[in-house]
C-alpha cells in the first residue's frame, strides 16, 4: 500500500470489480443466485469508497488537489514506460459517477435480467466493464489509458452481444468494436507522434513536452487530432456515430450504464484530460465535430419510433454538446454536462427499460410476439399505470431539455454560454452557435414527444393497458435515486440559486491553461470571463429554444393540434433522411466495407490462385518441362534430320528412315563428335 | 627405378595377380552351381592385397618401371578405395538373383582383373600405361556388362558399351599420338615441360589432342557430352555391375584425369600450382567448369523423368560426376582433396542405393518407382536405409553426401569470386536433385498402404545394408579420419629429372 | 615424298574414314571395323612420329601395344556381337534397342 | 550436468527418440509417455536454464565448446543469450504441449513421436549452436522430420504440402550454405559465430564481387534463406499450405517455432555479423514487413477455412516483428540517435516472436479441437457454437482477442513496441501498418461471429465440450499470454541486455558513417 490513502482507495476501486469478474467467470454458475451478489457487493463497496473519496474532496475543497502514483512497467535503460494513477477532483467525481451508475445498473438488472440464460456471465462482464472504466478514469498516462480504452471496448462488445443468438446483436457488437478500433488507430498514431517527439506517456511529462516546445506546430495538431479520433470513436461522434444506436441491441441496463452514462463519455473525459495539448486548429475541428454531431443526431432522434433509438440518438447529440464545449474551450462545462447527463440519461434509459419490461410482460400475457415492445407507437397512457416511472422520466426529460431547477439546465447553459463567447471571439464560427441552440430546441422537442407518446394518450391496443404494471422496487429504486440527482441543488451547493453558474463544481474544477505555444490561444481565465459574460444571454436564448421545442411537441403529440403525419409529408425527403439515419450504414456498407471485402478476396485470389499456382509452382513446371525436353534430346539422341542428313550425304539410305529411330548408338557417337567440336569451337574463341 | 627394383615395391599388385590366377584355376574345379565359391578366393586375395598395401603404406614416394608407374599416396588412396568398392560389390553380387543361372566363377575373376587394371590406371604416368590400363578396365567391363548372356538388355548394354568404349578410346589414342608427335615422348612428366617450351605454332594441335584425350577420360567418368552410354549400360548390366561401374572405374577415371591433366597441362613442378594454360587458347579451368555444370544439370534434369529407379540412379551418377568435376577447375589441393573425399562418401551412399535397388528387384521383381510403394512399411530397415542414402545423395546434413558436397563447394568458394557461379549452379542442382530422390522416399512411405506384416532381410543382407548405411550417417557427423587420409594422400610422385 | 606430313595426312584420312564408318554404318561388324581404322590411324601416327621425331622407340612400343589391345578388344567385341546375333537374329545396331522406354 | 546444461537440452529429445524407437510399435501408450517424458525433462532443464541465466550481461552464457573437425575449425559450440533463451524455453514448452496435442495420433505412432523428438533437437540445436557449421547442420536436420510429419500425418494435400515446404526451404538453405562458406573464408576460415561477428565487417569492408558490395551479397543470400522461414512476403506461399495440411501438433510447432527460426536467424546472423548491410536493408525490411501485415491480413479476411485464416494471420503477425527489427537503425546518428526507439523496436520484435509463438499455438490447438469434433474447418459451416460449447468459445474468444492485439494480452505489448520503435524512422510505413490492427480485429471478430454467434447450428447442438487434455494443452499458453500482457517486464528483462548488444553493433557501424 502506498503512503497516500487516495491512491490506496483508487487501487481498491479499480480492482474490486475485476475480482468479482474473475470469481463470476470461473465460478459464477456454481454460486447461489448465480453469484450476482458478488458483483453487487463489489460494486457497492466501490461505491462506498468513491463516496468517501468524494466527501473528503468536498472537505478539502481544494481546486489544485491532485495525487499521482506510478510504477515502472517496462524499463529498458532508454525505453521506459511508467504506468500509474492520477487522482484529482475530476477523477474523484468521475469515479463517483461510474460507480454510482454501475451499482444502479447492478441493482436494476437483478430484476430486469431475472432468469436470463447467461445471468452470471452478465454480472461478470459488468464487473469487467467497471474495472476498465475506472482504469480509464484513473490513468495518468496515455498507454494505460489506451489499454483500458480497448478493454472497455471489449466489455461493451461482450455485453452488446449478450443475446448473441440474435444476429442483430452479434452484428452490433462487432460493429461497435470495429468502429471503435478505427478511432483507436488514430489514438495510437497520436500516441506514437507524442512519444516519438516527447519520449514519454504520462500526462504531466507530455504537457511539459508541449510546454517546452519539443512537440508543437502541425505535429502537435495532428497528435491532438489523432487522440481526438479515439475520443470520436468512443463517444460516437460523427462520422463514427453509427455504432451507438445499434449497440442498443444489448440489455437496457447496459445501454444505460455504458452507452449513455459512462463509457461513451470516456471520449469526452479523455478530451478533457488532454485538453491542454490541443492546438487552436485542432480545437476548431473538435468544436465542429461536436457541434455538428449534436445537431445531426438530434435531427435523427426526432423521427425514431423505437424508444431506445430515440434515447440513443439523443445520447449522441448530448455527447456532441460536450465535445462542442471542449472545442470551444469551455471544457469544464463539457465535463459538467458529462456528469449531469450521466445521471438523467441513465435515468431515462432505466425508465425506458422499466417501460419495455412492462410492455414485455403485458405482451407475454397476450402471447403476442409480433408487437415490438420497444415501439412507442404501441405505447401510450402508461402514466397512470406506472407512476414512479412516469414521474422520474419526466424529471429526467425536463433535465435534458434544459429546464431550470434541473441539472441539465446548468450544464447545458454553461456549454451554450461557452459556445456563445467563442462565437463572439470568432464570429466566422457562428455555425457552432446555431448547432448548439438548434440542438437544444430539437432535444426538447423529441424528448417530450417521447414522454407524450409513451405515457399520455392511449395505446393502439387498448387491452394492453390493463396488463401494464409498475416495475418492482429493485427497478424503481435506481430511477428515484437518479431522478433525484437530476435536481439542480446537488450541483449548485453551497449556493441555492437555480440559475447562477456557481457551485462546488465550478469551484473545485478549475480550467487549466493550454500549454500550446500559440499567440492567439485564449487563456483559461479569458475563457472563464467570456463564459461568465455570455451566461445570461445564453440562458435566455436556451430557455427560449427549449420552450419552443416543448411547446411544439405539446401541440403535436399531446393536444394533437398539429398532425405529425402532415408535417412528415410536408418535409418529405428531409423526413425520409432523418428516419433512415441519412442512410449512413447503407453507404458505409456500400462504399467501405464491401469494397474492402472484395479487395480481400482479390488479394487472396492473387496470392493463392495466381502467385502461388503460376509463379511459384511455375519454377517446378519449367524445370519439369526442361527436363522433359533434355530427356528427349539426351536419350533420343539428336534430332533425326541430323542423322538422316549424315546418312543421305553418305548416300547410304539402305535401311531407310524408318530404322533411324531413336536410341541408336550412332546418335550417341555423333553426339560425342558434336561435343568435341563444340569444345574445340569454345576453345578457339 | 629399374624394373627389378620396382618389383620390390610392386608386390601388392603381384599378390593380386596371383590371386587372379588362383581364382581362375580354382574355378576349374568347381561344379557350375557352386562356382560362386570362386568369390572367396578373389575376396581373400583382395583382402590380402589390402593388407599388403597397408604394409607398403610407408614405402617411399617413387616412380617404378622406369618412370611409367607412380608409387605415391595418391595412387595408394585410390587403390584402397577400389578394393573397398570391389569387396562390397562382390558381396552384393553373391546376393544377386540375376546371376543365379550363370556360371559366376569368371565373373569374380574378371572383377579381379578389373581391379588390377584400375590399379594401373590410378598409378600410371606414361601414356602407354594409361592406354593399357584403360583398355584392360574397359574390356573387362564390356564383358561384365554383358554377363547375362540370355538377357537382351544386358546384351544390348554390352554392345553399346563395347562400341562406345572402343570408339572413345580410339579417339583418345589419336590424341595421344598427336601429343607424342608434338613432344616425342610418352612420359607424362616430360610432356608437360616440352609443351610449355613450345611456341604457339602448335596450339591447334595441342588443343585437338587435349580435347580428344578429354573425350577418352570423359567417357570413363561419364561426363557430358561423353556420357551417352551410361543410362543404357547401367540399366542393362546386372545391378551389382552397375553399382560397380558407377563407383570404381569412375574413381579410377578421376584419378587418371587428375594425374594426366595436372602433369601434362599443369606446371611441371607441382600439381598444386594449378592448371596453367599452356597458352591462352586453352582456358582449362573454364572448360572443366562448363563441362561440370552441364554434366550435373543434364544428369539431374533427365533423372527427373525416369520411371525406373535403376535408370534414375544411372543419371544421378552422371550428375554426381558433374559435382565432382567442380573440384577440378582450380586444380587446387582443396579441389582434388574434395573430389577424393567425395568419392569416399559416394562409395557408400551410391553402392548402398544400388544394393537396395537390387534387393528390391529380387523381392518385388521390379525396379520402377511403383515397386518401391509402401516399401518403408513392409521392410523398415530397407526403407530407412534407402531414406538415408537418398538424403545423402541429395546432400542434406547430417549425411556423408552433404560433407562431400560441402568440401566441393568450399573448394570452389575458396578459389574466389571467379567461380562463385559454379557454386551456385551446384547449389541449385542439389535442389533439383531433391525432386527425384525424394520421389523414392515418397513412394516408400507416402504412397501405398502400409502393410502390417514386416519383412526382415536375411542376416547377411541386413549386415551389408547397415555396413553401408551406418557410415553414410556417421561420416556425415564425424569424418576427420577420412579428411586426414585424403589430405595425407595428396602427395604425387615425380620422376627425378 | 617420305615426309612426315604425308604419313600424317594418310592417318588423318584413315581417322576420318573410321569416324565416318562408325557413325554411318548400321552393321555392328562394320562399326567395329571403323573403330579399328581409328586405332590404326593412331598407330600410323605413332610410327611416323617415332620414325621422324628422332631415335625414340616408345612410338613403336606404343603401336605394338595398341595392336595387341585392338586384337583383344576385337575378340571380346566379336564375341558380344555373336551373342547378340544369337539373341536378336540381327547385328543391325538399330534393332538392338530393348532398352527403349 | 552443471556445465553441460545446454547439451542436455539439445540431446535429451534424441535420447527420447532412441528410447521410442526401441519400444515395439504396438505399445502406443508407452511410446507416447516416453515422448512426453523426454519433452518434459527437456522443459524442466529449460526452466533450470531460465533460473541460472544471468540477467546482467548480454553476452553468451553457459558456453560449451569441444573440438569436432579440427581440420576445418569446426567446433561443437553451444551458448545461450537473451535472444536464444526465450526461443529455447518456448520450444520446450510447445513440444511438451505438442506431445499431448498429438495424443490422438493412431497411425504409425512410433514414427510420429520419434520424428517429433528429432525435430525438437534440430530446432533447439539451431537456437543454441554458436558454430556456423553446427547451426547449418541442425537447420537442415529439421527438414526430414518436417517432411514426414506433414507428408504422412497431414491432410488430403499432404504430399504436395510436404514437398513444397521441403523444396522452398532447401532453396533457402543452399543459398545460405554458400553465404556461410563466403563468410568462412573471409573471416579467416572459422565457423565460430562469435569470431565471425567480430571479424566479418572489417574483413568484408570494401570488398566487391562483380561490382556488388560483397557484404550486401552475403546479406541478401542469408536474408532469403531466413526470409523463407519467417516467411517474408514473396516467399510465403508454402506456409498456408503447410499449416493447413499439417496435423495439429505440427502446425503448432510450425507456427510457434519454425517461423521464429527465420527471425532468429536474421537477428543472430544478419544483424550480428553484417550490421553494415542492416543500414542498407532496413528500409526494405520495413516495407516487406508492411506488406506482410497488410497482405496477410487481407488474405486472412478472405478465408473460409479457419485453419487457413490462422495461417495467414501468422504472416500478418510476423510482419510486425519485421517492422520492429527494422527499427534498430533509429539509434543511428542520422536518425537522431533515438536509442529508446531502437530498443522498443528490437525488444518488441523478439517479444512479438515469442507472443506469436504462444498465441498462434493456442489458435492452432483450438482449431484442432473443433476439427476433431466437427471434422471440417469451414467457418460458415458452424454458427452459434457459443451456446453448445461455452467454455471452448470463451477460450477461443481469448485467443482471438490475443491475436487481434488486445491490450492486457501479450500480443498488444509487442505490437505496440514494434510500432513505437519503428515510428520515428518509418513514419508513413507504420501509419499504414496500423491499418493492420483494424484488419486483424475485422477478420478475427468476423470469424468469431460466424462460428460462435448467431442461431445455433442444430448439427452441432451437442458437440462435446472441450476436454481435460485439451484444456491442459491450452491453459499454460493462455496464462502466459495474459501474464505477459499485464506485466511484460519478466520477459523483457531477459532479452533487454542482448538487444542492447545488437543495437550497439549496428549503431557502431552506423556512426562510422562509412556506409551509405
Amino acid at each position: 500500500m502506498t503512503e497516500n490513502i487516495f491512491i490506496d482507495y483508487s487501487i481498491l476501486i479499480l480492482f474490486l470489480p475485476l475480482v468479482s469478474f474473475l470469481i463470476l467467470v470461473f465460478a459464477g454458475k456454481r454460486l447461489p443466485r448465480q453469484g450476482d451478489w458478488v458483483g453487487i457487493g463489489a460494486i457497492l463497496i466501490t461505491l462506498a469508497l468513491s463516496i468517501s473519496m468524494f466527501i473528503s474532496m468536498l472537505i478539502e475543497y481544494e481546486p489544485g488537489f491532485s495525487h499521482e502514483a506510478s510504477f515502472t512497467w517496462i524499463n529498458l535503460s532508454a525505453f521506459q514506460i511508467e504506468l500509474g494513477f492520477l487522482v484529482d477532483n475530476i477523477t474523484i467525481i468521475m469515479l463517483l459517477v461510474v460507480s454510482l451508475i454501475s451499482s444502479m445498473t447492478h441493482i436494476f438488472s437483478t430484476k430486469y435480467l431475472q432468469g436470463d440464460v447467461r445471468y452470471s456471465r452478465y454480472y461478470a462482464y459488468l464487473g469487467l466493464f467497471t474495472f476498465s472504466m475506472n482504469g480509464i478514469v484513473l490513468a495518468n498516462n496515455l498507454i494505460s489509458l489506451y489499454m483500458f480504452w480497448e478493454l472497455v471496448g471489449v466489455s461493451s462488445y461482450l455485453l452488446i452481444q449478450h443475446w448473441f443468438e440474435k444476429d442483430s446483436a452479434a452484428d452490433a457488437a462487432k460493429k461497435a468494436f470495429l468502429t471503435n478500433r478505427v478511432g483507436d488507430i488514430g489514438f495510437f498514431i497520436g500516441i506514437m507522434l507524442i512519444f516519438s517527439t516527447v519520449g514519454a506517456f504520462t500526462y504531466s511529462e507530455v504537457f511539459a513536452g508541449v510546454a517546452d516546445g519539443s512537440i508543437g506546430g502541425t505535429i502537435l495538431t495532428f497528435a491532438g487530432l489523432g487522440l481526438f479520433l479515439g475520443a470520436m470513436g468512443k463517444s460516437s461522434q460523427f462520422p463514427l456515430h453509427i455504432w451507438l444506436p445499434d449497440a442498443m441491441e444489448g440489455p437496457t441496463p447496459v445501454s444505460a450504464l455504458m452507452h449513455a452514462a459512462t463509457m461513451v463519455a470516456a471520449g469526452v473525459y479523455m478530451s478533457v484530460r488532454i485538453f491542454p495539448l490541443f492546438t487552436p486548429d485542432a480545437l476548431t475541428v473538435v468544436a465542429y465535430v461536436g457541434g455538428f454531431t449534436a445537431l445531426f443526431a438530434a435531427s435523427i432522434a426526432i423521427t425514431q419510433n423505437d424508444i431506445k433509438k430515440v434515447l440513443a440518438y439523443s445520447t449522441v447529440s448530448q455527447l456532441g454538446y460536450m465535445i462542442l464545449a471542449v472545442g470551444t474551450g469551455a471544457y469544464i462545462a463539457g465535463f459538467f454536462h458529462l456528469v449531469t447527463h450521466a445521471m438523467f440519461k441513465a435515468c431515462l434509459f432505466y425508465c425506458s427499460g422499466s417501460v419495455i419490461h412492462a410492455m414485455h410482460h403485458a405482451l407475454h400475457k397476450k402471447h403476442d410476439h409480433e408487437t415490438d415492445p420497444q415501439d412507442m407507437r404501441n405505447m401510450g397512457g402508461f402514466k397512470g399505470k406506472m407512476p414512479v416511472t412516469y414521474t422520474t422520466m419526466l424529471i429526467a426529460t425536463l433535465a435534458i431539455s434544459g429546464v431550470p431547477l434541473f441539472s441539465g439546465f446548468l450544464s447545458k447553459d454553461a456549454i451554450l454560454a461557452g459556445t456563445l463567447s467563442f462565437v463572439t471571439h470568432h464570429p466566422e464560427h457562428f455555425f457552432l452557435a446555431i448547432c448548439g441552440f438548434g440542438a437544444a430546441m430539437i432535444t426538447a422537442f423529441y424528448m417530450f414527444r417521447l414522454i407524450f407518446m409513451t405515457f399520455h394518450g392511449e395505446p393502439n391496443k387498448k387491452e394492453l393497458l390493463k396488463d401494464i404494471h409498475e416495475s418492482p422496487k429493485a427497478m424503481t429504486f435506481p430511477l428515484i435515486i437518479l431522478a433525484t440527482l437530476s435536481i439542480f441543488i446537488f450541483y449548485t451547493l453551497p449556493y441555492v440559486n437555480p440559475i447562477s453558474d456557481h457551485g462546488w463544481f465550478k469551484d473545485l474544477i478549475v480550467p487549466q491553461d493550454s500549454f500550446v505555444q500559440d499567440s492567439h490561444i485564449l487563456s483559461a481565465h479569458e475563457i472563464q470571463e467570456g463564459v461568465h459574460h455570455a451566461h445570461y444571454p445564453a440562458m435566455a436564448l436556451s430557455l427560449l429554444v427549449a420552450g419552443l421545442g416543448i411547446g411544439l411537441s405539446w401541440m403535436m403529440y399531446y393536444k394533437k393540434k398539429l398532425s405529425a403525419e402532415a408535417w412528415a409529408k410536408k418535409t418529405g425527403p428531409m423526413y425520409d433522411l432523418s428516419l433512415n439515419k441519412y442512410y449512413f450504414d447503407e453507404n458505409y456498407q456500400k462504399y467501405l466495407i464491401q469494397p474492402v471485402l472484395k479487395l480481400a478476396d482479390k488479394v487472396a485470389y492473387i496470392d493463392w490462385e495466381l502467385y502461388d499456382k503460376y509463379f511459384i509452382n511455375g519454377f517446378g513446371r519449367v524445370t519439369d518441362w526442361i527436363s522433359r525436353v533434355t530427356g528427349k534430346l539426351d536419350y533420343e539422341g539428336i534430332d533425326q534430320t541430323l542423322v538422316d542428313g549424315v546418312g543421305r550425304t553418305a548416300g547410304k539410305m539402305g535401311s531407310g528412315l524408318k530404322q533411324i529411330q531413336t536410341g541408336k548408338l550412332q546418335n550417341y557417337l555423333l553426339f560425342v563428335l558434336a561435343g568435341v567440336v563444340v569444345i574445340l569451337v569454345f576453345q578457339t574463341i | 627405378m629399374s624394373n627389378l627394383q620396382s618389383l620390390y615395391y610392386y608386390w601388392p599388385e603381384l599378390i593380386l595377380t596371383v590371386t587372379i590366377l588362383a581364382g581362375i584355376i580354382a574355378d576349374l574345379f568347381y561344379a557350375p552351381k557352386d562356382s560362386g565359391k570362386t568369390m572367396y578366393w578373389i575376396l581373400g586375395g583382395l583382402i590380402l592385397t589390402a593388407f599388403a598395401l597397408k604394409l607398403a603404406a610407408d614405402s617411399p614416394v617413387a616412380t617404378l618401371f622406369m618412370g611409367s608407374i607412380a608409387l605415391d599416396p595418391f595412387a595408394w588412396f585410390f587403390k584402397m578405395l577400389i578394393i573397398a568398392a570391389t569387396v562390397i560389390v562382390m558381396l552384393m553380387s553373391s546376393k544377386s538373383t540375376e546371376l543365379l543361372n550363370y556360371r559366376v566363377g569368371e565373373y569374380y575373376v574378371l572383377m579381379g582383373i578389373m581391379v588390377f587394371g584400375m590399379f594401373l590406371m590410378v598409378s600410371s604416368i606414361d601414356m602407354i600405361m594409361v592406354y593399357l590400363a584403360i583398355e584392360i578396365v574397359s574390356i573387362m567391363s564390356f564383358v561384365l556388362a554383358g554377363y547375362l548372356k540370355h538377357d537382351l538388355s544386358s546384351n544390348e548394354a554390352s554392345l553399346k558399351y563395347v562400341i562406345y568404349g572402343a570408339f572413345s578410346s580410339g579417339i583418345m589414342l589419336y590424341g595421344f599420338s598427336i601429343l607424342f608427335g608434338l613432344t616425342g615422348t610418352t612420359k607424362l612428366f616430360e610432356i608437360g615441360p616440352a609443351l610449355a617450351a613450345m611456341d604457339s605454332s602448335g596450339n591447334f594441335a595441342i588443343m585437338l589432342s587435349a580435347v580428344f584425350i578429354l573425350a577418352g577420360f570423359g567417357y570413363k567418368i561419364s561426363a557430358v557430352p561423353f556420357h551417352f552410354w551410361t543410362p543404357d549400360v547401367y540399366q542393362g548390366s546386372p545391378t551389382p555391375i552397375t553399382a560397380y561401374l558407377s563407383v570404381a572405374p569412375k574413381a579410377a577415371g578421376f584419378a587418371v584425369l587428375i594425374r594426366f591433366f595436372s602433369a601434362v597441362f599443369g606446371s611441371n613442378n607441382s600439381v598444386m600450382a594449378g592448371l596453367v594454360p599452356v597458352s591462352d587458347v586453352l582456358p582449362w579451368p573454364h572448360i572443366l567448369a562448363v563441362v561440370a555444370v552441364i554434366t550435373m544439370t543434364l544428369g539431374n534434369l533427365v533423372a527427373i523423368q525416369q520411371e525406373s529407379v535403376k535408370r534414375m540412379l544411372a543419371y544421378s551418377s552422371i550428375a554426381h560426376a558433374g559435382y565432382m568435376l567442380m573440384g577440378l577447375p582450380m586444380m587446387s589441393s582443396e579441389g582434388i582433396g574434395a573430389v577424393m573425399l567425395y568419392l569416399v562418401m559416394y562409395l557408400f551412399m551410391n553402392l548402398g542405393a544400388f544394393f537396395i535397388v537390387m534387393y528390391v528387384q529380387t523381392k518385388k521383381d521390379g525396379e520402377t518407382f511403383d515397386a518401391f510403394s509402401g516399401l518403408g512399411w513392409e521392410m523398415p530397415l530397407v526403407g530407412i536405409a534407402m531414406t538415408v542414402f537418398m538424403f545423402s545423395l541429395t546432400g542434406i546434413p547430417p549425411t556423408a553426401g552433404f560433407i562431400g558436397k560441402y568440401y566441393l563447394f568450399a573448394a570452389v568458394i575458396k578459389a574466389g569470386p571467379t567461380f562463385y557461379w559454379l557454386a551456385f549452379a551446384g547449389a541449385i542442382n542439389s535442389v533439383i536433385s531433391l525432386y527425384y530422390y525424394i520421389r523414392v522416399i515418397r513412394h516408400m512411405y507416402l504412397i501405398g498402404e502400409r502393410s502390417e506384416s514386416i519383412h526382415v532381410p536375411a542376416m547377411m543382407t541386413s549386415i551389408l545394408i547397415l555396413a553401408l548405411a551406418i557410415p553414410t550417417v556417421v561420416l556425415g557427423v564425424y569424418w576427420t579420419p577420412v579428411a586426414d587420409w585424403v589430405s595425407n594422400s595428396l602427395v604425387f610422385a615425380f620422376p627425378a629429372m | 615424298m617420305h615426309s612426315l606430313e604425308s604419313y600424317l595426312y594418310v592417318s588423318a584420312v584413315l581417322f576420318a574414314l573410321g569416324l565416318f564408318a562408325v557413325v554411318t554404318r548400321r552393321n555392328g561388324i562394320a562399326v567395329l571395323m571403323g573403330v579399328e581404322l581409328i586405332l590404326n590411324s593412331a598407330n600410323l601416327n605413332f610410327l611416323a612420329f617415332a620414325r621422324f621425331g628422332g631415335a625414340n622407340f616408345s612410338g613403336h612400343i606404343f603401336a605394338l601395344f595398341v595392336i595387341i589391345m585392338a586384337a583383344a578388344e576385337a575378340a571380346v567385341a566379336l564375341a558380344i556381337v555373336i551373342n547378340i546375333y544369337k539373341n536378336f537374329h540381327s547385328i543391325n545396331v538399330d534393332e538392338v534397342s530393348a532398352l527403349r522406354q | 550436468m552443471e556445465n553441460h546444461l545446454l547439451s542436455w537440452i539439445v540431446w535429451i529429445p534424441i535420447i527420447g527418440m532412441v528410447a521410442v524407437t526401441l519400444i515395439p510399435r504396438d505399445h502406443s501408450n508407452a511410446i507416447k509417455w516416453t515422448a512426453a517424458a523426454a519433452a518434459g525433462i527437456q522443459l524442466i532443464f529449460a526452466l533450470v536454464l531460465l533460473a541460472k541465466f544471468d540477467l546482467t550481461t548480454g553476452d553468451f552464457q553457459m558456453y560449451e565448446s569441444a573440438q569436432w573437425i579440427p581440420s576445418l575449425n569446426i567446433t561443437y559450440q553451444l551458448g545461450v543469450d537473451g535472444l536464444s533463451l526465450p526461443m529455447v524455453v518456448l520450444t520446450a514448452i510447445l513440444f511438451f504441449i505438442g506431445i499431448f496435442v498429438s495424443w490422438k495420433i493412431d497411425k504409425a505412432v512410433k514414427g510420429y513421436f520419434a520424428l517429433l523428438l528429432l525435430l525438437d533437437t534440430g530446432i533447439v540445436g539451431v537456437f543454441l549452436s554458436l558454430d556456423f557449421f553446427l547451426f547449418y547442420v541442425f537447420w537442415e536436420v529439421m527438414l526430414l522430420p518436417m517432411y514426414f510429419l506433414i507428408g504422412m500425418w497431414g491432410g488430403p494435400q499432404r504430399e504436395y504440402a510436404a514437398i513444397k515446404f521441403f523444396l522452398y526451404t532447401l532453396v533457402g538453405s543452399v543459398l545460405m550454405l554458400i553465404a556461410i562458406l563466403a563468410l568462412y573464408f573471409t573471416c579467416g576460415q572459422t565457423f565460430d559465430m562469435i569470431t565471425i561477428m567480430e571479424t566479418a565487417s572489417p574483413n568484408l569492408a570494401g570488398v566487391t564481387w562483380w561490382g556488388m558490395d560483397a557484404m550486401k551479397v552475403i546479406w541478401v543470400l542469408l536474408f532469403i534463406g531466413f526470409a523463407i522461414k519467417v516467411p517474408v512476403f514473396p516467399f510465403h506461399t508454402w506456409l498456408p499450405l503447410a499449416h493447413v495440411e499439417a496435423p495439429t501438433a505440427v502446425s503448432v510447432i510450425l507456427a510457434g517455432i519454425l517461423l521464429k527460426l527465420g527471425a532468429y536467424g536474421l537477428l543472430r546472423v544478419n544483424y550480428s555479423m553484417l550490421p553494415d548491410a542492416v543500414w542498407w536493408f532496413a528500409g526494405a525490411m520495413a516495407i516487406l514487413g508492411l506488406i506482410n501485415v497488410i497482405w496477410g491480413a487481407l488474405c486472412a479476411l478472405a478465408q473460409t477455412d479457419i485453419k487457413k485464416l490462422v495461417a495467414y494471420s501468422s504472416i500478418n503477425h510476423m510482419g510486425y516483428a519485421l517492422i520492429g527489427m527494422a527499427a534498430v537503425i533509429a539509434a543511428g546518428e542520422m536518425n537522431g540517435g533515438n536509442y529508446a526507439a531502437a530498443q522498443a523496436g528490437l525488444n518488441g520484435a523478439v517479444f512479438q516472436m515469442f507472443n506469436h509463438g504462444t498465441i498462434s499455438a493456442m489458435l492452432f490447438i483450438l482449431v484442432g479441437v473443433i476439427y476433431d469434433r466437427a471434422h471440417h474447418r469451414d467457418i460458415n459451416g458452424f454458427g452459434g457454437l457459443a451456446s453448445s460449447m461455452p467454455i471452448y468459445s470463451g477460450i477461443v474468444a481469448l485467443a482471438f482477442f490475443a491475436g487481434l492485439g488486445l491490450p492486457s494480452l501479450s500480443g498488444f505489448v509487442s505490437e505496440a513496441m514494434c510500432f513505437l520503435g519503428a515510428f520515428p524512422v518509418f513514419r508513413t510505413i507504420v501509419i499504414i501498418a496500423t491499418l493492420g490492427i483494424l484488419l486483424n480485429a475485422a477478420y478475427f471478430l468476423w470469424a468469431f461471429q460466424r462460428m460462435f454467434l448467431g442461431e445455433m447450428n442444430e448439427k452441432y447442438k451437442d458437440l462435446p465440450e472441450i476436454n481435460g487434455r485439451e484444456l491442459f494443452t491450452i491453459i499454460p499458453l493462455a496464462v502466459i499470454t495474459i501474464l505477459f500482457g499485464i506485466y511484460p517486464w519478466p520477459f523483457l528483462k531477459y532479452i533487454g541486455e542482448t538487444m542492447n548488444v545488437i543495437i550497439d553493433q549496428v549503431v557502431a557501424i552506423g556512426s562510422m558513417a562509412s556506409v551509405m
